[in-house]
């Protein structure tokens, strides 16, 4: 019964397995998706957009493995390299990781799952889109006219004095995406407060609800510092003269300041959105209400404000007082509490749940296991005497990508898979799906576990050439990585694939109890026939009544 | 408030209060996000009167404080008419609607060409960074780095003074053509952005022009 | 609200020119170290009373509150963490 | 230096504090690991979908246990930061008895000068046993002097000194490294550290051309520039006597008392308005960019050599 999805065919099949009137037969041609004001159709624009940004960057992440496979730097030459590493930084960073689960998966659920038509600004949320893609442009701009060699971290004297590359044209995409980012938070803090339907009281609200949440407050109140860092060291790369300057006596570190003051409740913006889709998941395939709702979500809460007062933790090498690289430090160690608290509630939610092990279920225990790794090494690097030997070595690398590619990367996977159904109307080849997964976190480990063993025995990151000895640990991280590549590339065939010729979800393909899966998939233009009442907690999953169920999944 | 029902409802919302209440939510975050934008440059003012109080003190006696004053005078002022301009919105008197906002914008204007006066003192006295910068003192780089300071928070300010006045001009046209009867929401709206850029202005007078005793 | 809403403007407005005639005048006389303090101290007088008054705090939502009050709470958060490591310098 | 380790060598006193505290780290990073990965997997396999364990009544919460996985992590994290912290303490405090060494970084090498002289490029040959204190400060961008071996390293900030010190406890060679990006050959601004014996270590010092001491050359410089004209005892000038000035406090003419340390002594030479001492006016020249980061620590160490002698 494979209906084609334009809705030509005169015969209305409202088989329930596919709604004919959806949201994309609503409107056809390039003109309809450049002028949606549809929160589902931002939602799939971004996802197209930051697919072009993750291409780019990973291309570039695949040069330097190469480069990495010797320690001479004979590949590529030196300044090539810092170019290859800071486009990979920057646009995994700004134009990947910061929009990817917010605006792809946020904008298209965020409002289903409040029960609400679309979000409260949708003009707005269309002009974000398109300050993304001017951002993105700049930032093409400033790649392909030779690129930038300052790192993302752009530190000064280095990017204001003495770098000779397109810093600003690049800082001035970092500018506009942070603007697009800040309007995607706004939109989505007024949402969630103004437009959930009746009966949905705050804790009724769905776990990736409160993370999403968490995370816009962290956009709306972080991403300003950013746009004026950028604009201050634009101002003074141009000028010659500026308040970074050691001449007129300011102080770098001033910079460093301001600019973790912003990157590292950045990286909550990009973490705490993945932890709301494993919440989704877990509950939903252990077919069992969450263990701790209300601390799961005060948690998430928690991370975004204590997330603003330990960005001292970069700096502890820096020429920072040692007094104020202790109050950093034991409040570093404090915001990774929250995050434990999380994973130990999902833990406990598996007990005594009925558990499949779909796709989805496959990214996120691979979530928990990597994200774990990752924040414990977080708390390696929150020590100070051990932070003094490994900063700014392979060790952070590993540190920082076992959360972005092993935490976040995979929840949002988990999650495109999740909601897969409902954004296209048909089911991902499963087999597949589990394939990618596994070999996903296979090449995963083995990228990135040696580079810890690479950053405890020294070695320094940004390295074009290194020593010999750090070659055999480099060679399995290349390899790794090549397997890693692959484990990427199969969902984007898959995916591709399944657009035309996967089997037809229905409304509710999981079972699961969120209001998105009350309405048909894909679903109408206003997402509801008639505002939905929420009437009871989420994750109503009943795990003993699944059991004697026991449907056979094809 | 007046606002009929009939009044036009965005189709995601479900009534007009709503709407309302979503905006001003929206609008304050906003500010909130400025509050933040601004933040870097009094965070970098705060850092560097630490390490060069004495400097600092030094360099703000060249600041026209007679200027500075008599432009907080024009914005207070200019706030209270704006905040004037709202409530006719709200009572739906487009006529002095209208001739209020266009004083609001007047006043903005008045600011911008006191402020225009003060850039050109600075300018001809060399106290202006890169700009052919002189300082007789013997700490010339400290000083320019207030100055640099000082221009930037200004500048930027200013820079909002021009937005916000532009905003004004074209709300008075729409204002005429009456598409503000049911629903003054961006009279409103406008209102809160231009007051919030007065209160940057109240932050800016003592710590620029009164560092130092006169 | 009792007094009509113009005349509480004016009122208003008179109380911030007061309060600018005073931040003005005391920027003349040589209060050392608390200058800075009575100087942020009048300002942050008059930033209350142009929110209370004519951004219409008063009154309204609790979650308005709490939007002015965040912006001010996380810049305070920045400065006083960063001084903190210039201070201990 | 080719055999496969897993932890660089330990090559200096500090080396075996940190190694220790990361054992430990990795030790309660196994043990959560554990905590979180056995559950996992015993839940994932006891209650997959349709096999028949006991499913009834669920919990959906307990504050208890909840709490006690809140203050548990709480009292670790406060225990390991106090362990780090005391550890970090000791790394930042060089001992009184140092062997002074200047390093000045500049984009992709070091250049290193001993108290007594000796220059080096990229190598630094130190005594077994004695600690070594590093004073380094940059001529254009930061970077970061960092010994894996020693378990070391401290950015080299332009503009300012910062310091950081190590006692070899090893003999060989170590890699140096600069660990904070400074631009195209990052990667090749890198050095070796020599630990040589202490006897080894004088014959090597005196060798080759011997080079004047630091304090010789910067007591020369002092004479060249004409600090000598103003600041001696007999000048016709108002000025701060700088015999017996070093470490001391000094009144500033704003009201504050500030330490005579090597900051505010660079400072005074290049930013001579800067901190004026009370009681002077401000008729210094500014010696910016007139004196090298290399001559600038030659006048200090000069100065500091006559801070404890009262009268010249």
């Amino acid at each position: 019964m494979n209906t084609s999805s334009n809705a030509t065919t005169t015969i209305v099949r409202h088989s329930g397995a596919y709604a004919l009137d959806n949201y994309l037969t609503a409107g056809q041609g390039v003109k309809s998706w450049l002028l949606t004001t549809d929160h589902k159709r931002i939602g799939i624009l971004y996802l197209w957009t930051i697919l072009v940004f993750f291409l780019i960057a990973a291309v570039a992440a695949a040069l330097m493995r190469i480069e990495l496979l010797t320690p001479a730097g004979d590949l590529i030459s030196s300044e090539t390299y810092n170019k290859l590493f800071t486009v990979h930084g920057v646009l995994m960073v700004w134009f990947f990781l910061i929009p990817s689960i917010p605006a792809v998966l946020g904008n298209f659920v965020i409002p289903m799952m409040i029960g609400a038509r679309d979000v409260a600004f949708p003009r707005l949320n269309l002009f974000s889109w398109y300050l993304f893609v001017a951002a993105g442009a700049l930032a093409l701009w400033s790649l392909i006219h030779g690129g930038v060699d300052t790192g993302w971290t752009f530190y000064t004297p280095y990017s204001t004095t003495y770098a000779n590359s397109h810093v600003i044209s690049m800082a001035a995409g970092i500018f506009v995406a942070g603007f697009s980012s800040i309007i995607t938070g706004i939109n989505f803090i007024v949402t969630i407060h103004k437009m959930r339907a009746p009966g949905l009281r705050w804790f009724r609200l769905p776990l990736f609800i409160w993370a999403l949440y968490a995370t816009s407050l962290i956009l709306v109140l972080a991403t300003p510092v950013l746009a004026i860092t950028l604009a201050l060291m634009s101002v003074e790369r141009l000028w010659g003269v500026g308040i970074f300057d050691p001449k007129l006596g300011g102080d770098p570190i001033l910079f460093q300041h301001l600019f973790w003051f912003y990157s590292h409740p950045a990286v909550y913006i990009m973490i705490l959105p993945g932890m709301g889709v494993i919440s989704e998941l877990i509950t939903c395939f252990s077919r069992k209400r969450i263990f701790g709702y209300a601390w799961v979500g005060c948690s998430s809460m928690a991370i975004a404000v204590l997330g603003f007062i330990v960005w001292g933790h970069h700096m502890f090498v820096s020429s920072q007082s040692i007094y104020a690289g202790m109050i950093f430090s034991l409040l570093s160690f404090l915001v990774a509490v929250p995050s434990g608290v999380k994973v130990f509630n999902w833990t406990a939610t598996l007990y005594k749940g009925s558990i499949t092990f779909q796709t989805p279920m496959l990214y996120a225990l691979g979530f928990i296991g990597l994200f774990t790794i990752g924040g414990l090494t977080g708390l390696c690097v929150a020590t100070l005497a051990v932070d003094v030997h490994v900063h700014d070595t392979y060790f952070v690398i590993a540190h920082f990508h076992y959360i972005m590619v092993g935490g976040m990367v995979m929840a949002f996977m988990g999650g495109l898979h999740y909601w897969w159904p409902k954004i296209t109307g048909r089911l991902y080849p499963e087999f597949w799906g589990k394939l990618a997964a596994m070999i996903t976190f296979i090449g995963f480990n083995l990228t990135f576990f040696p580079q810890f063993l690479l950053g405890y025995l020294g070695m320094p990151r940004r390295y074009h050439a290194y020593p010999p000895e750090f070659q055999m640990l480099n060679v399995l991280s290349t390899a790794g990585a090549s397997i890693l590549g692959v484990g990427y590339v199969l969902p984007l065939i898959y995916f591709l694939w399944s657009l035309k010729r996967g089997r037809l979800a229905g409304p509710n393909p999981w079972r699961a109890t969120g209001l998105e899966w009350q309405t048909s998939s894909p679903p109408p233009v206003h997402n509801f026939e008639a505002t939905p009442i929420a009437t009871a907690s989420p994750y109503l999953y009943d795990a003993e009544a699944d059991r004697d169920l026991h449907m056979a999944n094809a | 408030m007046n606002a009929t029902t009939t009044a036009v409802v965005a189709e995601q919302f479900d009534d007009i209060q709503q709407q309302h209440s979503a905006a001003k939510l929206g609008m304050w975050i906003f500010l909130a996000t400025e509050v933040m934008f601004f933040g870097g440059l009094f965070l970098a003012y705060t850092v560097y009167r630490f390490t060069y109080g004495h400097v600092f003190a030094l360099a703000s006696r060249h600041l026209d404080d007679v200027f500075g004053g008599a432009n907080t005078a024009v914005l207070l002022f200019s706030s209270l008419l704006m905040a004037l301009a709202v409530r006719a919105a709200e009572l739906d008197r487009r006529k002095q609607l209208v001739r209020l906002l266009l004083a609001t914008a007047l006043f903005g204007i008045l600011f911008m060409t006191i402020k225009g006066f003060e850039y050109r003192k600075d300018f001809v006295e060399h106290l202006v960074p890169r700009f052919d910068f002189r300082w007789d003192g013997s700490d010339a780089a400290n000083a320019e780095l207030f100055f640099w300071i000082y221009f930037a928070l200004t500048g930027l300010h200013a820079i909002h003074v021009t937005v916000g006045i532009a905003l004004i001009l074209v709300l008075a046209l729409l204002a005429r053509a009456g598409k503000f009867s049911p629903n003054f929401m961006p009279v409103e709206i406008t209102g809160l952005y231009w007051h919030f850029v007065d209160i940057i202005w109240v932050f800016l007078f003592p710590l620029l022009y009164l560092a130092g005793h006169r | 609200m009792t007094t009509s809403l113009p005349k509480l403007y004016w009122k208003t407005f008179i109380a911030l020119m007061a309060l600018l005639a005073i931040t003005w005048s005391v920027g003349y006389i040589d209060l050392g170290p608390f200058k800075l303090v009575f100087a942020l101290a009048i300002a942050m007088a008059k930033a209350v009373l142009i929110m209370l008054f004519f951004m219409h705090i008063r009154g309204g939502s609790k979650l308005l509150h709490f939007v002015a009050v965040a912006g001010v709470l996380w810049l305070l958060i920045l400065l006083s963490l960063v001084l903190g490591d210039y201070v201990t310098r | 230096m080719d055999k496969f380790r897993l932890i660089p060598p330990q090559a200096s006193t500090s080396a075996h504090q940190i190694d220790w505290l990361f054992i430990a780290l990795v030790a309660i990073m196994l043990f959560f690991l554990i905590s979180v990965f056995f559950p996992i997997t015993w839940f994932a396999i006891k209650y997959r979908s349709g096999s028949d364990a006991n499913r009834s009544n669920p919990s959906h919460g307990s504050n208890l246990i909840e709490i006690s996985w809140t203050t548990l992590p709480i009292v670790l994290s406060v225990a390991l930061f106090s362990w780090g912290a005391v550890a970090y303490y000791h790394i930042e405090r060089p001992p009184p008895n140092a062997l002074q060494v200047q390093i000045v970084g500049k984009q992709w090498m070091w250049k290193l000068q001993h108290a007594e002289g000796k220059r080096e490029i990229n190598e630094l040959h130190v005594p077994l046993g004695q600690p070594v204190a590093l004073t380094m400060t940059s001529q254009d961008v930061i970077h970061s002097f960092f010994v894996p071996a020693f378990r070391v390293k401290q950015d080299v900030v332009p503009g300012k000194y910062t310091s950081e010190w190590f006692k070899a406890t090893q003999l060989g060679e170590y890699h140096i490294f600069c660990s904070q990006y400074c631009g195209t050959d990052h990667s090749g601004m890198i050095g070796r550290v020599v630990v040589m014996e202490p006897v080894a270590y004088q014959r090597w010092l005196t060798a080759g051309e011997g080079g004047e001491s630091i304090v010789v050359s910067g007591r020369r410089l002092f004479l060249d520039r004409g600090c000598s004209g103003c600041h001696a005892v007999n000048s016709k000038f108002h000025t701060p006597l700088l015999e017996g000035l070093f470490d001391k406090p000094v009144p500033l003419s704003s009201g504050e008392i500030v330490k005579a340390d090597e900051q505010y002594l660079r400072d005074s030479i290049l930013l001579p308005g800067k901190q004026i001492a009370a009681g002077y006016d401000n008729i210094m020249p500014s010696y910016a960019g007139q004196l090298s980061e290399e001559e600038i620590m030659q006048l200090i160490a000069y100065l500091k050599s006559i801070g404890d002698k009262t009268s010249p």
